[in-house]
């Protein structure tokens, strides 16, 4: 047993009023169970509770995952998640809040939303579920499914290049990028951990196989291309901003942490008369006297 | 009797005309005079024509006249656009070194019985220590004396505006006084009485208004994209927030700036957003999602003329059916529509409360010349309008169940509490069709859902205030029903404060919808009933209250007073309009 | 004489029941039959149950109805979802190994007199050389036995569709047969004739039918982000585009198409797009565009339930007024709605069409049971709607001057030419408001240009079709209203293919808008005046045409059938309501 | 007189052809003077007529220039002239597509279609209009404008971290990225014919000054902070996209080619049956026969 398992044991319970009774609607074998799993543990490990984190999810196959994650979950709209769970951190920064969303949502539907996510360092941790293509609405190609893929709507082969998201992200002047596998458990619950750690943008990229939909990155597939940088890469300092570029750019998929930036200023704390000792705005709803303003018109 | 003095300063944008105006104003509203002012500006950063338009008087003013007694003008291009906007027997008042290019406008002054008041202000001004910078200020000062008022209220104002500038003082007082002292013509002073009584007013525009309104009623996170004519409410908010503890956020676009809104709703604070048409079109899909998760979502359109870009900088009450229609599926919503700075400050804290009690979006129409023009206001009443959250808190959440959350109700509200204020209280907030604990549901049942978030349009409309009726109780010989910017220029030809001053005789009254949707009806047929010729007032080119009017009830209007180019309703506007309906014997 | 069969396949999505369905569907369109078959299926990617249903007859159908005769399960799950829906004395068949947990189904069979034909599929399958692969095929052979239909037909349609695959074709053959042979039990003959002639009828739904409208109308390309249920329209044009030259392209969002077609058309080819609601309402801006820069703009909603997410799989008419008021500003636009897949062929090549001549907005209303339930209809009439693009080409550029682009007209339409068509005859497609030419207009007299934009709706009313009637010409007892995918079920009320067959001799008559908005009145209120008893029919909540007819005329309906629960509108939902409606004497 | 004059006094019709007698509305000093006279030299030059040439413009103090530029130009919506201007290009393959948009345009409200653009490497000259602020809407904080600044609507200073454009472009796989100043009309010129003969998109960023509203990078401040490639590093190979990542991360403004990736297959190439001698689409719209299609149906 490893340690991580050991510590769970000792924490079941918290890990269990996450569980849900419902029939779980993935497809067998789907990269989603194992990321949810995952997430439960470090919530349990981490010993948040139900009345300290709001789960919120864009639409997609990881956005069916909505009402089987027994907490309060916002399920919004399509490419829309990160500045939903944005307003939601800033009305309550004292509880953890945590996005997610697929490929299609991420650098489709909302890729403007998650440049400025990044850029504005809201305080959440953010899992971009990467099973390269639109596995919700039957398998259309993504703008991260390889150039020739033959998709639904693309019967010639993808005619467009995909993009790199780690690239994009690290290109951002992010706070905290990590790569983690739906293949892996225990690595996507310690990398989650430090993620619920962060006191900013905690971006996760998360390779998620989708049998149904993506034959090319299996479960096997991952299995057999992933490497995990603090093994290969004893030596790599995730400080070094060039050398997360360079390694975002190899074939292999370096699984940990990428890159960390412990001098990017959050959202809030750049907010100059924003305190975190003083009420969350959920809690500070009250009659502002304004006849000192209207005194000086 | 019609007090009404119109003052109109004409010069190209970034020509320091707003400048001029500003003092000029706030020595009038020292006076204890009623002022409204606003400007006319293109959609431009430098060049093209503007004005600054005062209307003041010892009675309460709330709209513009469309021409001017008195036009001071900056420069030449200005001049020759707002020149004919002078009526008969007005003052022309400019500051011009070399009289070239004025030719043809000394000929029609002296056609129209113009008088002309002129130095040149440049010279002027260097002649008393200042520079050409300073030439404007020699202006305002020969503007002031052409209005015959004490010297003394200008040059406080002065020294105000720039006690943070001092090392501008000395010259700009100088300036000042020349230009005051060596002009000697004066309007007749017939013209107004020099009010008595000094009860302090603000100056405050509605986008002001309307912050402080929210600030005012608990609004902890405001959210904005740039768009006029709603951008100043952005600055406003921003200047406000360390003072009243509030977070501001320029979102990097409209569907940015709905969905924080919508978060930080959900999360269970109060928040806000505004927009105008375009950026509103944006925000559509995220409103439909405030829907169907009942959860509260506030925003505002300052309406400008559409379609697309449109005409950036002018007015218009074109997005009615936008607030009511857009926004895919049906679900309740409420429209609110603000007109003076008034009801700026108090509609929007209805609106609030309106949101959190229905647990619903609530949009609230302004528009530019609401949004911008200056107005003379005794300073709000506060604490007039308890914030109410309809929140289940404390102790209550104990007995709560997760399925109270979406439970299926006659009147279609349900129990909502502050998502983590109870740790096994949660429920889903599922934008999905859902169960009343909001799991996904997609039996045919699923449909009670859908008609029981439908039914709080019903609760909500019987909850609202029916519209209000201004001028003659009944039998008036011309009626107008209008929401939104119209009540202004309504209350100023009731009030007799049109220019011709005495309304003939003619008994008026209007209708007044601030609550447009859903719309009340009784006071509405009742207003039929007792008015034989009611007429429609909309700053739009189709009439769209008029429609939801003919579509909610078999009432016919006499006829439709509409305007759509952008420029907001002048009292001759009405006047002309009601010569036209009335029948000659009157 | 009815003789409408009806058969439901229901199972868990991905169970295969789909294939099942197709070589059923396809063998009873080979023999001659009408069908219409339509799925249900969760918004899941597995699991969750799931049905096809097919009702066929040797009469048109366009609707199904919600109960079946022959109720074919795959597992015990959809035994449980749908078992209800098998009518008395109807028949079960089904292929469980297991007897376990049948128990109450076989009671509830005994009580209703329910035939069940049952063997054990995946061993007959494996008897036969086959593997648990094709269990389903032998339910198929067992369907069809069932249904007493020829065994050789069935063979054909198996061997065509798996003449891809050989790999299969000799186990799915032996187990076909086996399933076919071993079952003994055959429904009544009476249950309805075998078409004598065999015209050739395609098996076609809403989407492929609208997409191959597109294509014959010269669209060259198609823009789309996938959203249910408008999806299979991009991987139908996908398909072709090779075949008919065309471009297809998959857009990052929903604004980015709705420009990608904004930027096509302001250039001069045909161009298309399509989304379901939630994506329309990112589109809105965009249409705001097309509507000041007179630019055509076609795009498709295929109507799903909202709000938000909403019910993806189901179908829904909830957003006509999204279509009709939706986008900031007033401006003309055109709203049409297609029903079955011969007018989604033509009114398509019409709405290319208006859009051109009119250089508006075109909005094309489908929704999900429109879109994707198959019917056998006749290959369609071609070269019957020519392209008409009103453009000035060749030598007639010569004679254009630049302000000709947006030239004020009494009917409000001015001339259009291909940007660069013409070296000197440029104008500005200006997204502000403009004059002739496109060059920024912020005068009073913009108001002009306004109008003139708005006047086209008016033109565009007068040269649209009236609403048709179908059923009797006059004095119907009871008679209905509706739009879109209303218009099949109506038909077969109309054309006595209910399911009770005899129509108790009520005279029904029903008036069908394909033309939504700008609304026709004319007909509408001879159909009011000829028949005493008006009804609405809307696939929605609020009757969202009926409030257009409310605000554009003064006609009241005795009653409204409304349906918003995701499902279609059955033959039964009509049957029962007629009933309830008539008075008892009929 | 440069020789880039000489040839331009040879050809002055040309230049000429797109002159307007309308009064111009941008503030004294303004850069987007320099910059359309750029572009009218560059289309003269390259010898581009009034039938060869749409203009695409977004909505900002740029778009205000969209009936001053006499051709044939369409002024959409703010944020959204790149797929505009794709459509245009996509209908009409046989005319040159040009698109303007400012840094509030492309880097906050139509983030996400520029990504799309450079990846999809539609075939249109982009100039991006870079003054680090939001001149029409009269002076509020864009994505790129530093973080401290005061400007409307942040009295206390822009909060947020700027973004670099170019670094975000380089992440994209682009096929042309240069750089200008409007403070160098004959350098500008140059590169923008070089963008004209680019069979893909062409971003260019252009430096522009906006005396009224950003004070920091004035006129001047660009003349002393801008460096040409082509003086001071002879020996940069533009086609080396690592030489482009650093170099666009350096405080000093390169101006000039930064990378061109010529293997990169535009959007229309990569369209397996498109053919660039094939008819325009906006000349091939005719009735098709679907008989053969109806058949197998
Ligand atoms: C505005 C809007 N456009 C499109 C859709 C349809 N839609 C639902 S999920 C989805 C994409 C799913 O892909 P991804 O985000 O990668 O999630 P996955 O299903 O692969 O986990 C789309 C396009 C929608 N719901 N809303
Ligand atoms: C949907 C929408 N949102 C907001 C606006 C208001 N608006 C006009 S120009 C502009 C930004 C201008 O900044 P930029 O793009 O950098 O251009 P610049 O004026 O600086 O050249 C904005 C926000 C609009 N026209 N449309
Ligand atoms: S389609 Fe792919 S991502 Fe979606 S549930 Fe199935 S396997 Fe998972
Ligand atoms: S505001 Fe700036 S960008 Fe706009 S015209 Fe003025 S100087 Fe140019
Ligand atoms: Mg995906
Ligand atoms: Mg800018």
């Amino acid at each position: 047993m490893s340690d991580q398992s050991k510590k769970l044991a000792g924490c079941a319970d918290r890990y269990l009023q996450y569980e849900t009774d419902e029939v779980m609607t993935w497809c067998g074998g789907c990269g989603n169970y194992t990321i949810q799993n995952a997430l439960k543990r470090a919530l349990a490990l981490e010993n948040i509770g139900r009345d300290n984190v709001i789960f919120c999810f864009d639409v997609g196959c990881s956005g069916n995952g909505s009402d089987k994650m027994e907490g309060y979950t916002i399920h919004g709209l399509h490419g829309r998640v990160l500045p939903l769970a944005a307003g939601v951190k800033i009305a309550n920064h004292k509880v953890h809040v945590i996005a997610e969303a697929g490929d299609g949502a991420t650098f489709s539907e909302g890729a403007g939303h998650v440049i400025h996510a990044v850029r504005n360092d809201y305080p959440i941790l953010f899992l971009h579920h990467d099973n390269q293509n639109y596995g919700l609405t039957i398998g259309q190609a993504s703008a991260l499914t390889p150039k020739g893929c033959k998709m639904s709507g693309c019967p010639q082969g993808n005619p467009v290049d995909a993009l790199n998201p780690l690239e994009i992200v690290l290109s951002l002047g992010p706070s905290f990028v990590a790569r983690v596998s739906c293949t892996d458990t225990e690595h996507m619950t310690e990398i989650f951990q430090k993620g619920l750690q962060h006191d900013g943008l905690a971006f996760i990229e998360v390779l998620q196989s989708c049998p149904t939909f993506n034959k090319d990155t299996t479960h096997e597939w991952y299995v057999e291309n992933i490497k995990y940088i603090e093994k290969e890469l004893p030596k790599y300092d995730p400080t070094d901003l060039w050398a997360a570029k360079r390694l975002v750019m190899e074939e292999t998929m370096y699984l940990g942490m990428i890159y960390h930036n412990p001098e990017k200023q959050n959202f809030l704390k750049a907010v100059e008369h924003w305190d975190p000792k003083c009420p969350a705005l959920v809690e500070d709803v009250h009659q502002v006297d304004v006849s000192g303003i209207m005194a000086k018109l | 009797m019609n007090t009404r003095t119109r003052l109109r300063i004409a010069g190209q944008s970034g020509t320091g005309l707003l400048s001029v105006g500003s003092i000029l104003i706030r020595s009038l509203r020292d006076m204890g005079f009623y002022c409204v002012a606003d400007r006319e500006f293109p959609s431009l950063i430098k060049g093209g024509h503007s004005c600054f338009t005062i209307n003041f008087s010892d009675q309460p003013l709330k709209s513009l006249s469309q021409t001017c007694d008195i036009l001071v003008t900056i420069d030449k291009p200005s001049t020759q656009a707002y020149f004919d906007t002078l009526d008969e027997g007005g003052v022309w008042v400019h500051g011009y070194e070399r009289p070239v290019g004025l030719k043809d406008f000394r000929d029609t002054a002296d056609k129209r019985h113009i008088t002309t008041v002129h130095m040149p202000t440049r010279t002027t001004a260097k002649e008393v220590g200042g520079t050409d910078l300073q030439q404007n200020v020699v202006l305002t000062g020969m503007a002031w004396k052409v209005l015959g008022l004490p010297y003394d209220i200008l040059e406080t104002e002065m020294k105000r505006k720039f006690a943070k500038k001092p090392q501008f003082m000395e010259s700009n007082l100088a300036a000042l006084k020349a230009g005051y002292e060596r002009t000697e013509y004066q309007i007749p002073q017939t013209k107004y009485q020099i009010p008595k009584k000094k009860e302090r007013r603000m100056l405050i525009d509605g986008n002001h208004a309307i912050a402080l309104g929210a600030i005012h009623a608990g609004v902890r996170v405001y959210y904005a994209y740039p768009m006029s004519p709603s951008s100043s409410i952005l600055t406003h908010m921003a200047d406000y927030a360390k003072e009243v503890g509030m977070i501001v956020k320029q979102g990097e676009d409209e569907i940015t700036v709905a969905n924080l809104n919508m978060g930080s709703w959900y999360a269970g604070t109060r928040s806000l957003c505004a927009t105008s048409g375009g950026g509103y079109d944006l925000m559509t899909e995220t409103v439909s999602l405030a829907g169907i998760i009942e959860t509260p979502w506030v925003g505002i359109i300052v309406q400008r003329p559409g379609p697309a870009t449109g005409l950036p900088t002018w007015t218009a009450q074109g997005d009615l059916n936008l607030a009511i229609y857009s926004s895919h599926g049906e679900f309740a919503r409420c429209v609110i529509a603000v007109s003076d700075p008034e009801d700026n400050f108090t509609l929007i804290q209805h609106a609030l409360n309106l949101a959190e009690k229905f647990q619903i979006p609530v949009i609230v129409l302004s528009d530019r010349v609401t949004g911008e023009s200056l107005l003379t206001v005794p300073e709000f009443a506060q604490n007039t309008i308890p914030i109410e959250r309809h929140l289940v808190t404390g102790k209550n959440l104990e007995k709560l169940d997760n399925h109270d959350r979406y439970k299926i109700t006659k009147d279609g509200v349900s129990k909502r509490w502050i998502p983590c204020s109870h740790p096994d209280k949660y429920y889903f907030a599922n934008g999905d069709e859902h169960d009343g604990m909001g799991r996904l549901d997609e039996d045919q049942s699923a449909g009670e859902m859908y008609a029981k978030r439908f039914r709080k349009l019903e609760t909500l409309e019987k909850d609202l205030p029916e519209p209000e009726v201004l001028g003659v109780k009944k039998e008036a010989d011309i009626s107008f029903v209008g929401w939104g910017s119209s009540k202004n220029v309504m209350q100023d030809i009731i009030g007799q404060q049109g220019i011709s001053g005495k309304r003939q005789g003619v008994r008026i009254n209007y209708l007044h919808y601030s609550y447009v949707y859903p719309l009340k009806t009784k006071s509405l047929e009742k207003f039929f009933k007792d008015n034989p010729n009611v007429h429609l007032i909309e700053g739009n080119h189709t009439g769209q209250l008029g429609q939801l009017i003919e579509q909610k009830t078999s009432l016919k209007f006499k006829g439709k007073l509409l305007k759509w180019n952008g420029r907001p309703f002048f009292v001759e506007d009405l006047e002309n309009y009601i010569k036209e309906q009335m029948p000659k014997t009157k």
